[in-house]
Order: C-alpha cells, then structure tokens, then sequence
C-alpha cells in the first residue's frame, strides 16, 4: 500500500451570510487511504467536501493536489484532475434513466453522438460489479426507490475511475446488504489506491472502514488521528465538545406486559398491485411497532398508502376498531395520524420557507388566536424544537434549504411531532441525523409510546430497529414475511425473514 | 442534561431577524423611488398630487388582480386568463343590468361568473393535472368567446349605480381605495392566515404539503377562484370608470399582472413572494408607463426602456437579496 | 334587403338625395371633409339599406356563386362592417349568390389574411372580399387571382400593388387631412397651442399615414405635439394616457385618437374636468362615439363602413357574372365629419 | 446469496418501458388524427393536397421556432420574446439588403444579432439569475423596440435573392422544407448528442447537471441563443414569403409557439419534452385555425373551441400517459 500524499488541504475558510461554517481546516488525504471525518450536524462536513469537489469556493486557504496547488472553479474541473464524489443530497436527474445519470457528463462518444450500446454496457457493468443487477439501465431514476437511488449514485461516482472518491453518508438509506457490498468496493478501491473521504453517522460502520479520523466542530479542526488511536466513545467526546453517556446501549427494553393490549390501528388484507400484497397487522396503543425489510421491501409504499398518499386497491384499515376511510393525508390527520416520509427532499421539506414555517406548517390550527395565526405562538413553538432537537440554525426564520441535511431532516421530524398525533409513522426518521441527536430522538420516540401513543417504526438501521421495537414486522417482496419477538431480536433473524427464507430453515439453522 | 447553546442564544437573533423581514422589498422599493427621482427630476410635474392620483388610478386595476394573481403565482400555478376576465366581468355584469336584473345582484352574479370560470381552471389544473400555463391560455380564449357572445363585440352602456366602483370620492377615485383595501386583506390573507401559509406550502413542495395534510387541491381552486372574482371585479371598476363595458378591455393586462407580481418579488417556481412587493412592482409599471407621457420618450425608445427598466429592477432586486 | 337598383355612384354622385330622409347627404357632404367628392370614382357617403353606392347587373349567374368574407373582429367598427356584409348577403341571396362569413379573429396580420386566403382558394370559392389592411399579402391575393377568383379590398390595404380589382377604403392621406382641418379650426390658429396623438398600434401603415399627415399638417401651422402614444384599440388605455396628457400638459387644446376606443379620452376629459376646453376627434360612427358626439364632447370622422362592405359584394357580384370592372380600381369611401351639429341628422337616436 | 425478486422483475420491465417510448406521442397524435377527420367529414376540402400543403406551410414557422423553445423549456426555461425576434429577423435583413449589402451576408448578419440578442437573454438568465419568464418578456419590448428603430415602424420591401426561402419549388413550398430540415436537425440533437442528453439534465435537476459537470450556463446561453437565430430565420422566412419585411410580424406567435411546445408534451417545469411532440403540437394548432375557415366557425365560437382543443388536446394526453 503506497501512501503517498493525494491531496493536502491548507487553511481553509469559508463562511455563508452570517455564518462561518469551515475555519482553518488542515487535512492530508492520501493514496489508499480512507479518510473519515466526523461531525455534528452542521459541522460543514459537506461544505468542506463541496469545497474539494469545487461546488462552493473557500474564501482562503488552499488545495495542493499531488504536489501542485490547484483551484477548482467547477465540479468539471474537480472531475477533470479526478475527483469525483457521492452527494449526501440526492442528485440525479429525475425524468434520465439510469444509465444517463451514471454517464451524465461524460458521455462515451461516437464521434459527435452518444454511443448508446457502449453506455447501456458500460452501465451494466458497473451495476454489476455493485452487486445491484435488479437496477435496469433504461429505468427512469424516478421510479427508483431512495435506496436504489443511493445505489445509483454510487455507480455514478464510480463511473469516473476517480483518484479521491469523497462519499458523504453514502450509507443513509441502504441496509445492511447493501451497506456490506459498499464495504467490499472500498476495500477494492483502496487496494487499487484511490483515496476515500468518508462521511457517516454510523460510528459502527466508520471504525469498521476508516484508516484516519478527522472531527469537525462547529467548522473548526478538533483532531486528526489514525483510528487504532481512538474509539467511539472518544470520537463522539470530540464530536460534540463533552462526554455523552451512551443513551443508545442505556436505554433499556421494555416490559412487553407494560403496552396496553387496546389495538389502535389494524390492517387488514391490504393490498396494491406491484407493491404490496395481503398485508394484515395489529398496533396497540403505546406500541412501537418496527417494520424492518430490505431494499424495495415496499414498507414505504405500504405506509404511505395507509396514509391515504397512495391508492389502496382493496383490504380495509381500522382505527380504534372501527373500519376508516382515509382517502387524503388530510383525512388521516383527521383520524390523528402522522407520517415522516423517509425522502426528505421529496417529500418533506419546503426548501424556501423558512426554518420555522417548515416546522410548524401541520399544526397551524394550534397557533392561531381568532382566525390569525398569532407570531408569537408560532415562533415560540418552531423554537421549541429547535431546541429540543438541537437545530443547527441562526433562527428560526432562516431558509431552511440553506441548513445542513441532518438539521433539515430535524426540523421535518419535528413537524410531525407536533401535531401530537395519537399513530405516528416514521419512516427512516434517523436518516442523516448526528449521533448525539439521533438519542434524543430515540428517547422522544419512546416518550411518545410511553404517553400512549402508536408508533410505526421503518428503519434500514438494524440496531435502532431492534433497540427501540415492541415487535418487528419484517417485509420482504410486498409481504409480511414474518413478525418478530423480543425474545427472538437478533439481526440474523430479521434478515432471515427480510430475505424471505422460511421460519423453519431459521430455526433449523439456529438448532445447528 | 443536554446543553443547548446554540438554540439558546438563537432566540434573540431570530427576533431580530424577524423584524428586518419588512425589508425584502426593499430593493424594488429604490427602484421605484429611483424613478420617481428620475422622472420628477425632468418633469416636476410628476410629483403633483393630480400625477400621483392619476398613477395610484391607473394601476388600480393591476393592483387589485396581482393580488390573486400573486396568490396563483406562491402556488406554482400561473394565470394568463385575467384579460379575458376583465372584460368578461364588465360585460357581463353590463348585459344582467341591462336586462333588467337588480345593479348590484348583477354585480353579484358577474362575480360569480368569475368564480366559476377561475374554479373551472383550477379543476384543470388540479383533475386533469394541466400545466396552468397552458390550461389558462385556452382559458383566455375560451372566456373571451363567451365575453364576446355576451356583447356581441359591441360596448354596453354602463351607466348605473354599480359604476360609482368606478367613480371618485373627493378627489380619491374609488377604484384606489378598492385597490388597498383589497392589497391590505390580500396580505393578511397571506401573512396571517393558515390559508396563506397553506398557499407558500403548496407552492414550495406540492408532495410535501399534501403528506402534511393539506388540502392541496382546495388551496389551488381557491387562489384560481380568487383571482377570477378580482379580475372580474376589476373589470366592473373599469366598465364603471368609462361607463360602458368594452369587450376589448383588459386584453394584455395578463403580461403587466404577472410582469408586476415577478417584479414584486414572486417567484414563478413558488413558494416565493408578497403582496407588497406586488404593490411596489405594479407601481413601478405604472410610473414607467406614466413617465413615458411626462418625458415625452419616442414611442420606440419606450418599448426599449420599459424592456430594460424590467431587467434592472429584478436584477437589483436580486443582488441586494443576494447580498443579505 | 331594400337596396335599390341604383346607378354606379361614380356616375351620379348625388343620386342617392331622394332616396332617404334621415340620412341628408347634401348636408353632409356639405362639409369640407367631402372636398374631393365629386373626382370620378370617388364613392359616396350612404346609408347602406336606403341607397347603395353600385347597382348590380341586370344578369342572373349561370349556377349558384359562392363569395367568401375574411374580417376580422377586434373593435366595434367591424360590427359597422359586419352589418353591410349582413345587408349584402340578404340582397344577393335574390340573385343565387351564398355569402360566407369568415372571421379571421382579433389579430390583423398578414400571415393571418394569407392563411385565409388559401383556405378560400382551396375551397375554390367564386370570389373574395378582404380586408388586408397590412402590407405582404399581396402574394396570397395574386395567387387567388391566378387561380381565377377575383378579389375585392375593402378599408385598407398597402401601397404595393396587387391583383385585386377593386379597392374601396378611406384615402389615408385625405383623412389625415380632413382631421387636421378639424384639430387646425378647434385649435383657432394660436401659435404654440398644443395637441397630442394616440394612435393603436406605431405599425398599422394606414393608421401611420393619418398620424402623419395630421402630426406634419399641425406642425407646419406652429402647433407643438405633447407626444404620440399608443393604446392598443383600448378606451381604457385611451382614457388613461388622457388622463396623463392632461396632467403633464394641462394646456393641450386638441387630442386625435386613431384608435379603438376613442371615447375613453372624453371621458377623461369630462373626468378631469375640462370638458369644452379640449378638442376630441376619434374615428368611426360606433354607438360609443356617438354618444359622446351628441353631447359636443367629441367629433368622430366617419368613413360608412357599412356602406363599403356592402359595395364590396356589388362590385364582386358584377364582376363575376357580367367581368364588368369598376371605373377605377381605387375608390375612396370618403372621410366625413361627424359632430354635435349634423349627428342627429345621419343617426337619429 | 440475497433474492431480489421486486427488482429482478423491474429489470425487464424496464426494457419494455423503452421500446414503448417511441410512442409517447401517441395521445396529441390521435387528437391530431380526430380533428383531422373531424374537419375533413364536414369540408373534404381538408383532404386535398393543397389544403395539406396550406397547412404545413402555415405552421413551418411556428415549427421552426419550436424546436428552439422545446430546447428552452426543456432547460425549465421559456422564451417569451421569440415574436419579437421574428420581426427584428425579417426587418434587419430587409434593412441591410436595402442599404446594399449582399443579400446573402445580410442573411448572415441578421441571423446573427438573433443570435445575439438571445444569447443576452441567456445572459440575464445566466449571470443576472432573472427568471426567465421575465427576463424574456422584457427582451420581447426591447427587440420589438429595436425593430422599429430599424424600419422605422413601416414594412420595408423584401424582393431580393433570399426572398427565395419563402418562395417554392414545385408545389411545395420552401419553409415547409426547411421546417423539416430543422425539425430533424433538432431532433437529432436532441436525442443523440451530449448536448441534448445535457439540455434535459439541467432541466431535469440544474444542481444534479452541475454537480455531473456539466456547464449549465453554456447549455443555457446555447439554447436562448439558437431560439433566437431559429426565430430571426423565421422571421426571414416570412419576409420572403410576404416580399415584405412588416416590423408587427410575429406579434403574438410566442404563445402558439409555447402552445405548440407544450400541447407537444414538454414540462414547463423542465427535463420533459421532444421534437417530434412539438410538431405534431403545431400541427395540431395549425388544424385547428385552418378548420376554422374551412367549416366556417364563428368568431366568437373560434375562441371557445380554440381552448376547448387546447385542454382536451393536453388532457387526453395527461391520461393517456397516466394509464400507461
Ligand atoms: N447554502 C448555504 N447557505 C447558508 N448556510 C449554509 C449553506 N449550506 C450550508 N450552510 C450552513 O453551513 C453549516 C454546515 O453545513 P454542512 O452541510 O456542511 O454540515 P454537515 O456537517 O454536512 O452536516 P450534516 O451532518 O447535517 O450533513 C450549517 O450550519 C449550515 O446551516
Ligand atoms: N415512484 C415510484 N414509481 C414506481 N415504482 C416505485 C416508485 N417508488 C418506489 N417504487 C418501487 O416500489 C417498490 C417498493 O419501494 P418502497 O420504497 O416502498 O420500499 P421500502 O421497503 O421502503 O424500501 P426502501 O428501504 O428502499 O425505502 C420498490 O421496488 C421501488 O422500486
Ligand atoms: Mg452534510
Ligand atoms: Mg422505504
């Protein structure tokens, strides 16, 4: 493994209108190496990677590429020398398929048009070599589930046979299969000596993959080190400036006897064609219930239909008993519902409001005096869960399309919460969140089942999903291919059913 | 347990913040003042309080629809169909007086014609999902065939009690007062009202919006309705200001309305805008086009400067915001 | 359908007197806008449904004819032109002649007529009345004429030449002059005493000349324009730039509008109250007008819009069935004064 | 080791979906075909070939101009000025083969300050970041302005050598041929060069494209640019067609042709549309005004029907792509 240095960053500044968000930042990054970089939500871990990617421009300091001092005006330029990088957002191309986004830029040519058998080919492979042949390569990347979506990314960074790759949270929104195989890739790629920057809030998965940590804060260099030198209890010390009792392996199961045996809500047969198939459940109050599944399992399109944002075509939902027609999400709000949709982009922020409208947008009712929404009820509640969540803002009226993805992903979180309803969906609502947040969040969500209300988990995270679930029901193929115990809780088991193996090969297994 | 600095010490700076809000439109703000200057300067004429009527007057009618039509533009959504509703508001309610009907149930029943069709755009846009581009350029040309079937392309005699809208108080004509009075319920419908909200939230993530249990497609036929009612209504003012309604009338009008609105600051993709700053871009129209009379600028050297004054504007407006 | 087997109005000017009490026409040529009334092929001032300018031929067609109308409908004038071309198609149904009416809409332009024009060459009409108004149609009207259907011009039409055979329409220049006689009488003469012009559109060539020939006439008598300004056929745009005009030259004496719309100004002038002190004069005889024109609050200079169409068809009819030609291919629908003094007379309400 | 069997089975499903996407036209097809024999059942005039041959030549221009827009509004952009265009096109060379230079430099020229003055819109758009809607209004009155300085507002004769593009050869005429020249040329570059594939990437998601590195402001200056020239053609076009070059040609057309573009299935929200859509837009249009003289609609019904068309063109449409 040679480890010569690729790129050495000096002195970097950068500031946004009012906030300095990167101060004097210094990193080597070097060949064959993966280099982590730790941070809070709003630590400018993107800004610096947008930095080095030539999306945003550092008002001082300088990058030295191989030796060189360069200045990247464009992404184009960044590519050009070889840099190529996984967005944290989503950033593809909606209505091109999959195979156009992964060439977008650099197309393979035939003098002066696109060579269309080279670049279905060559997009084929490279799906391939990602382990993700379910991908066709004329699929418009809209009808891509999030996680697909991710996938395509990551082939698209590929596709440019960069010498730095910079991956920011390429992990969000896959499982663990998936998360596997993108373990496997850079474990190639650093053999072959690209150097990798990586960004994850997933401590597990940066202390299994990093070969040197760097913590921001606040955009300010805490540390550089080699990862034998630290572990995660350290790094998340350095991450947020003080000890942080681990709230996570702290929180403690609870007493299945202690949930109400009220069912709240029940679903039964529930079906859509090509999504999901004779889904049938049961929530009690106080409940929460995980939903676990690999890619495509159709547990979001599954909520969302309960939800009346997509049809139902036939099955029946009750609440509390009695069969509910809930053709709108407003007339699940009605029936006192709440959904986080897992694409926060897509559906759930309103990237030009500001910070405080996107909090409070679904509670409205709650903020008026007469038929005027009252400014000081409104502010003092977006407030709140700035806040409680830890919301990196400068107030609350700044656009919200201007803070970083974890602190969007708050403050959509924090919508839902408030409208205090009695069935909360949420689905991936840790997605992007920082390590210190993500235990509030957990401990608001078992708050909230404490209080009595029902809770509908999705989550691609294993560990969350068996840490905070009542009971797990597993999905696999528009299916519910299993529901699963406490006393049954191991990641092994919900994968078992996840991949659609039967409980009896489980159990054989297990008796081995 | 958590130490929370930075939510902490944001509670006084969002306060502050909160009051500068006031001054976002006031970029195009210099610019309007800017032309008053520049114009005053060269004929003192302007600054007269007969001029100053005569400009509040004239852009009584824009300002009044820009209301609704900043409401559709917030949306996403945009109305090329105002025009017609003008015309189809005077004449209608021109030809139910004229039959016989009671002037004020005219009045009325031409207003809810208005509703009706703006509904009816609103249900394309929102039933058969139409682009509202397209869906409102057929509509201008269907409610201009009705306007015209009404009329028979003739003028109708407005002279009724209906035309005092048209009319002057003092020397206020009436149609200013109904602009601000619109203008100023127009902004607490917008800045105040769960309903105003609901129109940026539908307008910033339509998806969004929906999964937070708005009612997306209510909010869409209301502002569509809306700004039929005040085109029509404006086309009564105007049909009472003449004493006669004029199937010709408000024909163009769409392309100052919507000129005013994105010069006030709304932005065509949603989400984005205020009803002052749609106030401030019809005044700057209604100066240009004014100040053009007072200075005597060639007629084609018009045609340019009303281009340039346009890009000016928005492009001041633009950099001032960028700069904040 | 009354129209009378009258003779050609280039024959016998004054012909039409008997025929018709309201409509006086000694009176009314008597004016100095008829100055050029009595040159050969000039055309008559009439009230279409009394007299009629042309008689047809004594000849009945050998099969059924088919003429085609293309106008437009943007203003109230084409509701003046629309009735003789109503007045036509009764009288003409007599002699085994069908009349369709096409309107080509709001937007006079020439690639508008153009398409018209070959819709009705395919359709291989038996003959066409048209009113082109703009320049670069004169390609469309000679292909019609090649395929064999002759083609009348009625109101406006460009200087180039075409193969229409007959053109009737308002002789720009003699118009201009004639409002600019009027504007120069209410003007007294008074060195400095100014005037404006709100015209529709800056590209209409025919409203051009007027502007012109007006703008030339009053300048070269010491008058000073305030400005030209365009309103787009709208009375609310009239009435706005009024407004406008009165208050930036409170002084201004006289305003010609060669638009749509004109009674927008005074209103805004009776608005401003300055009614008698200002000087209106706007085109056509439309009911909006005359309203104004009763009062004394406007002057309108008319050009018998009905009349023309009406004649249109009578000229295409003899050419059709008997090839006779009009004396000459241009003939002018006179200008005339219409004001306080002799409206009620030609319009009794 | 792992079976994906929702998306094993998405993969074929997938190839299917491209082969089928040649027929995205489909719907404004089969509309194009009911008013087709709509028409031609009451006037079998409609079918002879020299009706077919009036009606293509009467849309060559908007055809022309519409592959420019389709490039724009598939960048989510729009050009409202491109009436404009077609008079400064028309005017300018006219004015320069007057003043004596080569009628065919003169072409040159002219289509170069097309060129010019579109790729200024895309420099507001680009640089100054206006909306485009705006920014593009605005350059309608400047062009429109500066066409009068040039012909002074009268039409200037156009009878010399390039007077031959508006001419014909045979029966056909040449801006029918030249439409589908440009038609194809567009389509090509649309479908199968970077540029095209760039052009719906920066409509589809402009920060995705920059992000890809591509030059978003190229491919935005590109597409203004050649709308321009596209339309200053057009309005040469016209000139030859008329011998005469009008300084109001084109006033009005910018609405057909975003018709045309968008009954043709481009996205006004961008990264949607194609060329051969466009066509068959303006051919549907074109149909339609010419089955106005054919069956003799009244004005009044015109307009009605007009709209009428439009939406049930665009909604048909809508349907019978959400069925697919
Ligand atoms: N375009 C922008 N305008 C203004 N401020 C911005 C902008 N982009 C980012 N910021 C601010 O910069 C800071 C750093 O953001 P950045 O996205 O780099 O954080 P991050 O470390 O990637 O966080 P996360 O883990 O949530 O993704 C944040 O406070 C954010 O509000
Ligand atoms: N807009 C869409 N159009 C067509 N197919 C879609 C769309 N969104 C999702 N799908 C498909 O529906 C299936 C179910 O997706 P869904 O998002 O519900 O799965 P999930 O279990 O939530 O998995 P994930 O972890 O990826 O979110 C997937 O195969 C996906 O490709
Ligand atoms: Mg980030
Ligand atoms: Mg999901």
């Amino acid at each position: 493994m040679e480890n010569s240095e690729l790129l050495r960053v000096e002195h970097i500044s950068k500031s946004f209108p009012g906030v300095k968000v990167l101060n004097d930042i210094n990193i080597d990054f070097r060949k064959g190496e993966v280099h982590a970089i730790l941070g809070e939500n709003g630590a400018g871990k993107s800004t610096l990677m947008n930095i080095l990617f030539g999306y945003y421009r550092a008002e001082e300091g300088s990058l030295i590429w191989e030796g060189k001092k360069v200045s990247l005006h464009s992404p184009l330029e960044a590519q050009h020398i070889g840099i190529s990088m996984i967005h944290q957002e989503n950033s593809l191309v909606p209505y091109l398929s999959v195979m156009d986004n992964i060439y977008l830029g650099h197309y393979p040519k035939n003098g002066a048009f696109i060579d269309k058998r080279k670049l279905r080919e060559n997009a084929v492979d490279l799906l391939r070599e990602l382990e993700v042949p379910d991908i066709g390569p004329d699929t418009p990347v809209e009808k891509l589930s999030v996680a697909q979506k991710q996938l395509v990314e990551i082939v698209k960074a590929l596709s440019l046979k960069p010498k730095l790759l910079m991956m920011d949270e390429p992990t969000a929104a896959l499982t663990a299969k998936e998360t596997h195989t993108l373990m496997n890739i850079i474990g190639k790629l650093r053999r072959e000596g690209t150097a990798i920057v990586y960004v994850s809030h997933r401590m597990e998965e940066v202390f299994e993959v990093a070969d040197k940590i760097t913590v921001l804060r606040d955009g300010v260099m805490i540390k550089t080190v080699d990862k034998t030198d630290i572990d995660i209890d350290e790094a998340v010390r350095l991450m947020v400036g003080r000890d942080l009792e681990n709230q996570m392996s702290s929180m403690e199961k609870r007493d299945p006897a202690s949930i109400s045996s009220e069912v709240i809500l029940e679903v039964r047969g529930l079906s859509r064609k090509n999504k999901f198939e004779d889904i049938s459940f049961a929530a009690r109050k106080g409940e929460i219930l995980g939903f676990g599944g690999l890619v495509g399992a159709g547990r979001s399109e599954l909520m969302e239909s309960i939800f009346g944002f997509d049809k139902i075509d036939s099955g029946e939902v009750l609440i509390k008993g009695r069969v509910v027609q809930i053709k709108s999400p407003y007339d699940a709000a009605r029936y006192k519902l709440a959904l986080v949709p897992e694409e926060r982009k897509v559906k759930g922020l309103f990237p030009d409001l500001s910070v405080g409208d996107n909090i409070n947008i679904a509670s409205y009712k709650k903020l008026k005096k007469g038929k005027l929404i009252d400014k000081k009820l409104e502010t003092e509640a977006a407030q709140r869960y700035v806040e409680k969540l830890n919301i990196k803002t400068t107030n609350t009226r700044k656009r919200i399309g201007d803070l970083s993805g974890g602190n969007q992903q708050k403050a959509v979180l924090s919508r839902w919460l408030q409208t205090e309803p009695e069935i909360l969906i949420l689905d991936e609502p840790t997605h992007g969140i920082d390590v210190g947040a993500k235990a509030e969040i957990y401990g608001i969500i078992r708050d909230l089942a404490d209080q009595g209300i029902t809770i509908l988990l999705i989550s691609s995270e294993l560990p969350e999903l068996l840490m905070l679930s009542d009971r797990i029901v597993v999905m696999s193929m528009g299916k519910i291919s299993g529901i699963v115990e406490p006393q049954d809780y191991s990641e092994e088991n919900i994968m078992m059913h996840a991949t659609g193996q039967k409980k009896s090969n489980l159990s054989e297994r297990l008796k081995k | 347990m958590w130490n929370f600095t930075t939510g902490a010490d944001a509670a006084p700076k969002s306060i502050k913040k909160t009051n500068k809000k006031t001054f976002n439109e006031l970029g195009i703000l210099i610019v309007l003042a800017a032309l008053c200057v520049f114009i005053g300067l060269f004929n003192p004429v302007f600054f007269t309080a007969t001029n100053a009527i005569n400009v509040l007057r004239q852009i009584s009618v824009m300002g009044i629809i820009a209301v609704g039509e900043a409401f559709v533009i917030i949306t996403s959504g945009i109305d090329l169909s105002v025009g017609s509703f003008i015309s189809l508001g005077g004449v209608s309610c021109a030809a139910l007086i004229v039959a016989g009907v009671n002037p004020w149930l005219g009045l009325v029943l031409a207003l809810a014609l208005g509703a009706g069709l703006g509904f009816a755009s609103g249900l394309c846009v929102v039933k058969l999902k139409l682009n509202p581009f397209i869906t409102t350029l057929a509509m201008l040309n269907i409610v201009k065939g009705i306007s015209y079937l009404i009329s028979g392309g003739l003028p109708i005699d407005f002279d009724n009690p209906v035309a005092v809208l048209g009319g002057t108080v003092g020397p206020i004509p009436v149609p200013v007062i109904l602009m601000f009075i619109i203008i100023v319920i127009g902004h607490i419908v917008l800045t105040k009202t769960e309903f105003g909200r609901n129109i940026f939230a539908v307008g910033g993530n339509e998806k969004a919006a929906k999964l937070s249990g708005i009612r997306v497609d209510r909010v869409k036929f209301a502002v569509y309705a809306i700004t039929g009612v005040l085109a029509a209504f404006a086309g009564i003012i105007t049909a009472g200001n003449l004493n006669s309604a004029d199937t010709a009338a408000g024909s163009g009008m769409e392309l100052d309305v919507i000129a005013a609105s994105v010069i006030g600051g709304c932005s065509l993709s949603g989400g984005q805008g205020s009803i002052v700053g749609v106030l401030i871009g019809a005044g700057i129209l209604g100066v240009i086009r004014n100040g053009f009379v007072l200075l005597m600028v060639s007629n084609y050297w018009q045609m340019i400067t009303i281009g340039l004054v346009i890009i000016a504007a928005c492009a001041f407006d633009m950099f001032r915001r960028s700069k904040q | 359908g009354c129209a009378q087997q009258a003779p050609a109005a280039s024959e016998e000017p004054s012909q039409s007197a008997e025929a018709s009490e309201s409509a006086a026409p000694e009176e009314s040529t008597g004016a100095e806008a008829s100055a050029g009334a009595a040159d050969a092929g000039s055309y008559e001032w009439k009230q279409v449904g009394e007299v009629e300018n042309v008689k047809i031929v004594e000849q009945e067609p050998e099969k059924p004819l088919r003429f085609a109308f293309l106008g437009f409908q943007n203003n109230p004038f084409w509701n003046l032109v629309q009735d003789g071309v109503a007045e036509a198609t009764e009288f003409l149904a007599g002699h085994n002649v069908t009349i369709d009416n096409i309107n080509l809409g709001e937007n006079i332009d020439a690639t508008v007529i153009n398409n018209g024009l070959e819709a009705a060459v395919a359709q291989q009409y038996d003959g066409i009345v048209t009113t082109p108004f703009v320049t670069g149609v004169e390609n469309y009207i000679d292909a019609a004429v090649d395929a064999g259907i002759p083609v009348v011009t009625l109101y406006g039409e460009s200087e180039k030449p075409s193969k229409r055979f007959v053109f009737i329409g308002q002789d720009n220049k003699e118009a201009g002059q004639t409002v600019a006689e009027a504007m120069d009488e209410a003007l007294g003469g008074e060195q400095g005493a100014k005037f404006a012009i709100i015209t529709a559109s800056f590209t209409m060539e025919n409203l051009e000349i007027k502007r012109n020939t007006v703008k030339d006439y009053l300048e070269s008598k010491g008058y000073v324009s305030v400005g030209d300004f365009e309103a787009n056929d709208s009375a609310d745009q009239t009435y706005t730039l009024t407004k406008d005009i009165l208050t930036a030259n409170p002084d201004v004496k006289a305003i010609y509008c060669v638009a749509g719309g004109p009674y927008g100004a005074p209103k805004a002038i009776a608005d401003a109250g300055k009614t008698g002190e200002v000087f209106v004069i706007g085109h056509d005889e439309t009911a909006e007008n005359l309203g104004y024109v009763r009062t004394g609050e406007m002057t309108v200079i008319g050009q018998n819009p009905t009349g023309v169409s009406f004649d249109g068809f009578m000229y295409l009819y003899n050419k059709v069935v008997a090839g006779q030609d009009p004396e000459e291919a241009v003939l002018a629908s006179h200008s005339m004064i219409i004001d306080k003094d002799n409206v009620n007379e030609l319009f009794p309400e």
